[in-house]
């Protein structure tokens, strides 16, 4: 009854296999917990946690470059790496990327161009975002950041999981390959306290599933769940936006966690709510380092 | 496209492929007549073949024969297919004077995916993506010399591509 | 720990005592139906202050909706109370999971 | 409006490397929308590359080629800087011509 109320019903034979092994691994996490019951609310070390985060993914996969880990499921499988090469020859991005180009350099109807709201008229500066916002004490992802640069030059926000912020982020992902990711967490209480909700909303079971991002991103990466290759969490964000194969077409950051959070059977949050902005910010910042490899393709 | 026609046996597909068109037309279905390059009548686009449910049928309205399976054709596809939706296949081959290349997917709605015409001058090694709604065969038919020779890989494919 | 297992464990037979239950009984009312409904809509949005709501929950109540307006009210009080229970469970988890997502943390 | 086609055509000695890339739906004719309908199909059923006015490739398709078909090949007798000429036609009767540079 448990199995049948909590399981999936319809996952395929293969991703019924993963969900009973996924449950014996959660059963086996609750005693191991309940053993140690108590564990003190420790104090956040951002640092610390992002070594321990990557050094967990090295020490899975030993054979992986770590810069290769922005390459997703692709570092980890090599049968999937050969279709990913050859495609990656005329990469179904292609499109997009120019799209985004041509969109970023289009003046609003002020004059002024998204370049003007950005360091470095937004050329390769991908990897400096999520930051965090002293003034708001907000995180700000570089979705959010376009869409403010529009309000504030008299243009409606366009939506944040459709083709137009797909194609932006990916011209502006595209200007800062191999850049690593430099996620700052400046010294203000509320920044640390975005970063560890961005933790804990990581790591909360949720949906019918109950399924963690890090079920998935973590425990599992390199599996098949149903036909797809989970991809590890560390440098999942890299890539951003993606095309996916699954979608036949581009989708951003926001369009991800939302078909996470669908696929575990929860209802999605508004795209840009607190939490996923505080968990891009969490995720983009335990890659730290890793080289910025957007716009990618997915299956 | 003419040079082609001038160097190379007459096949019966040519013929074949003409009997097609009539019998399109006497069915009141529009012949596109398409840019100029696309004139000489054997270059029609293989519309009956391409609407094909069986393989065998698919072929046989293509070329008129049946092809034999050769060792010099080079058939390049995944074990399992990421998606089914954009699956990479390609194929080269050492067979001398290659003049068609097909690619047939016996499990998709439409048996015939793509139908390469290879002129003098161009290497027989195509690349392409295909759609292949489940786990298949991918059969490459390859035209050398007036005679079919084939080649045949299975791919799984756990997340259909919903088409073909 | 029986108490971290037992709790999804017993959710489950009130799931089962609801279900064969409401079978065991005569035809439902509108009325009915209303308290139902009202129970699982307050449950879901209890669910909705967590941030934890499930999609089945959703499809649950849906199916409710549609079963009342047919008039078909043994089929709309059922699909209430099974996203009743959809809603508590989904309650129960974003709970516990206070607390016991420390548990997946890499440190 | 951009051109729906892109190719990289890369003489190597003898050989031209050529791949293209086109944006076009592919719509096979078997999926559903939405509403549950079926998404008429709608797909590139020819694409010519001619060289110097000869034709050096011609690919007929049907439904089961990916969204934004991609496709490559190689051929010998050109040299860098001629023009390769690459146009599709469409079950619609739409199409697109762009002449490309070889590098």
């Amino acid at each position: 009854m448990r199995v049948h109320r909590w399981l999936p019903h319809f996952v395929g034979r293969a991703g019924r296999r993963l969900s009973v092994r996924l449950l014996s691994i959660s059963l086996a996490a609750l005693l191991l917990a309940v053993a140690h019951t108590a564990v003190a609310a420790d104090g956040v070390d951002p640092a610390k946690d992002a070594r321990a985060f990557q050094d967990y993914f090295f020490k899975k996969f030993p054979g992986v470059k770590p810069d290769d880990f922005a390459n997703g499921p692709y570092a980890l499988n090599e049968d999937m790496r050969r279709q990913w090469e050859e495609k990656e020859q005329f990469p179904p991005y292609e499109f997009s990327l120019e799209a985004g180009k041509e969109l970023f350099a289009k003046p609003f109807a002020n004059g002024k161009h998204y370049a003007d709201c950005f360091a470095d008229q937004g050329i390769g500066i991908r990897q400096d975002y999520p930051q965090f916002d002293t003034k708001s004490g907000k995180v700000i992802t570089l979705e959010l950041a376009l869409n403010r640069c529009r309000e504030a030059n008299g243009e409606k926000a366009i939506s944040y999981t459709g083709d137009d912020m797909a194609a932006l982020t990916a011209y502006m992902a595209f200007t800062s390959r191999g850049k690593p990711l430099n996620i700052k967490i400046p010294d203000d209480p509320r920044a640390l306290e975005a970063y560890e909700d961005g933790k804990r909303y990581f790591y909360t079971r949720r949906g019918q599933l109950n399924f963690s991002c890090a079920t998935c991103h973590v425990q599992n990466p390199g599996e098949r769940l149903r036909a797809e290759v989970l991809a590890p969490a560390l440098g999942i964000l890299n890539a951003m936006p993606i095309y996916r194969s699954e979608w036949g077409g581009m989708g951003t950051t926001s369009r991800r966690f939302i078909t996470c959070n669908s696929q575990v059977r929860g209802v999605p949050l508004e795209p840009q709510s607190d939490e996923y902005r505080d968990l891009e910010y969490f995720l983009s910042y335990v890659s730290n380092g890793l080289p910025i490899s957007g716009p990618g393709s997915r299956p | 496209m003419t040079s082609l026609d001038d160097s190379q046996p007459v096949t019966r597909r040519i013929v074949l492929r003409g009997a097609g068109s009539v019998a399109l037309a006497g069915l009141g279905v529009v012949v596109l007549p398409g840019p100029t390059v696309f004139a000489a009548a054997n270059d029609k686009y293989p519309e009956d073949a391409f609407k094909q449910k069986d393989n065998k049928e698919a072929i046989r309205l293509l070329y008129g024969r049946t092809a034999e399976p050769s060792d010099k054709i080079k058939l390049d596809a995944p074990e399992i297919a990421e998606n089914g939706a954009v699956v990479p296949i390609s194929v080269s081959t050492s067979l001398a004077d290659v003049t068609s290349i097909a690619f047939v997917v016996p499990e998709n709605p439409n048996v015939l995916a793509a139908y390469y015409k290879i002129p003098q001058g161009t290497l027989p090694n195509v690349a392409n993506r295909l759609k292949m709604a489940k786990t298949s065969n991918v059969i490459v038919i390859v035209e050398s010399g007036g005679k079919l020779f084939s080649a045949t890989k299975e791919v799984k494919v756990t997340v259909g591509g919903c088409g073909g | 720990m029986s108490n971290s297992l037992g709790a999804p464990v017993r959710l489950c037979w009130v799931i089962v005592a609801l279900l064969t239950g409401h079978a065991a009984f005569a035809a439902n009312s509108e009325a009915g139906f209303k308290a139902s409904y009202a129970a699982a809509d307050a449950a879901e949005k209890q669910a909705g202050l967590l941030r934890n709501q499930w999609l089945v929950t959703e499809a649950a109540l849906t199916e409710a909706r549609k079963a009342a307006e047919k008039n078909d009210f043994d089929q709309a009080v059922a699909a209430a109370k099974e996203a009743e229970a959809l809603a508590k469970a989904s309650i129960y988890q974003a709970t516990s999971e206070k607390a016991a997502w420390k548990n997946l943390e890499i440190r | 409006m951009a051109s729906s086609i892109r190719v990289r055509a890369i003489a190597n000695g003898d050989t031209t490397d050529v791949q293209t890339l086109i944006q076009h739906p592919m719509d096979s004719g078997f999926i559903k929308n939405d509403k549950g309908e079926f998404i008429p199909a709608h797909f590139i059923q020819e694409l010519t590359f001619e060289h110097n006015g000869r034709t050096v490739f011609v690919a007929d398709w049907g439904t089961a080629v990916s969204k934004d078909p991609y496709v490559k090949f190689a051929f010998k007798g050109a040299t860098k800087g001629d023009d390769l000429k690459v146009s599709w036609i469409d079950n619609k009767g739409q199409t697109d011509t762009a002449t490309f540079k070889i590098q």
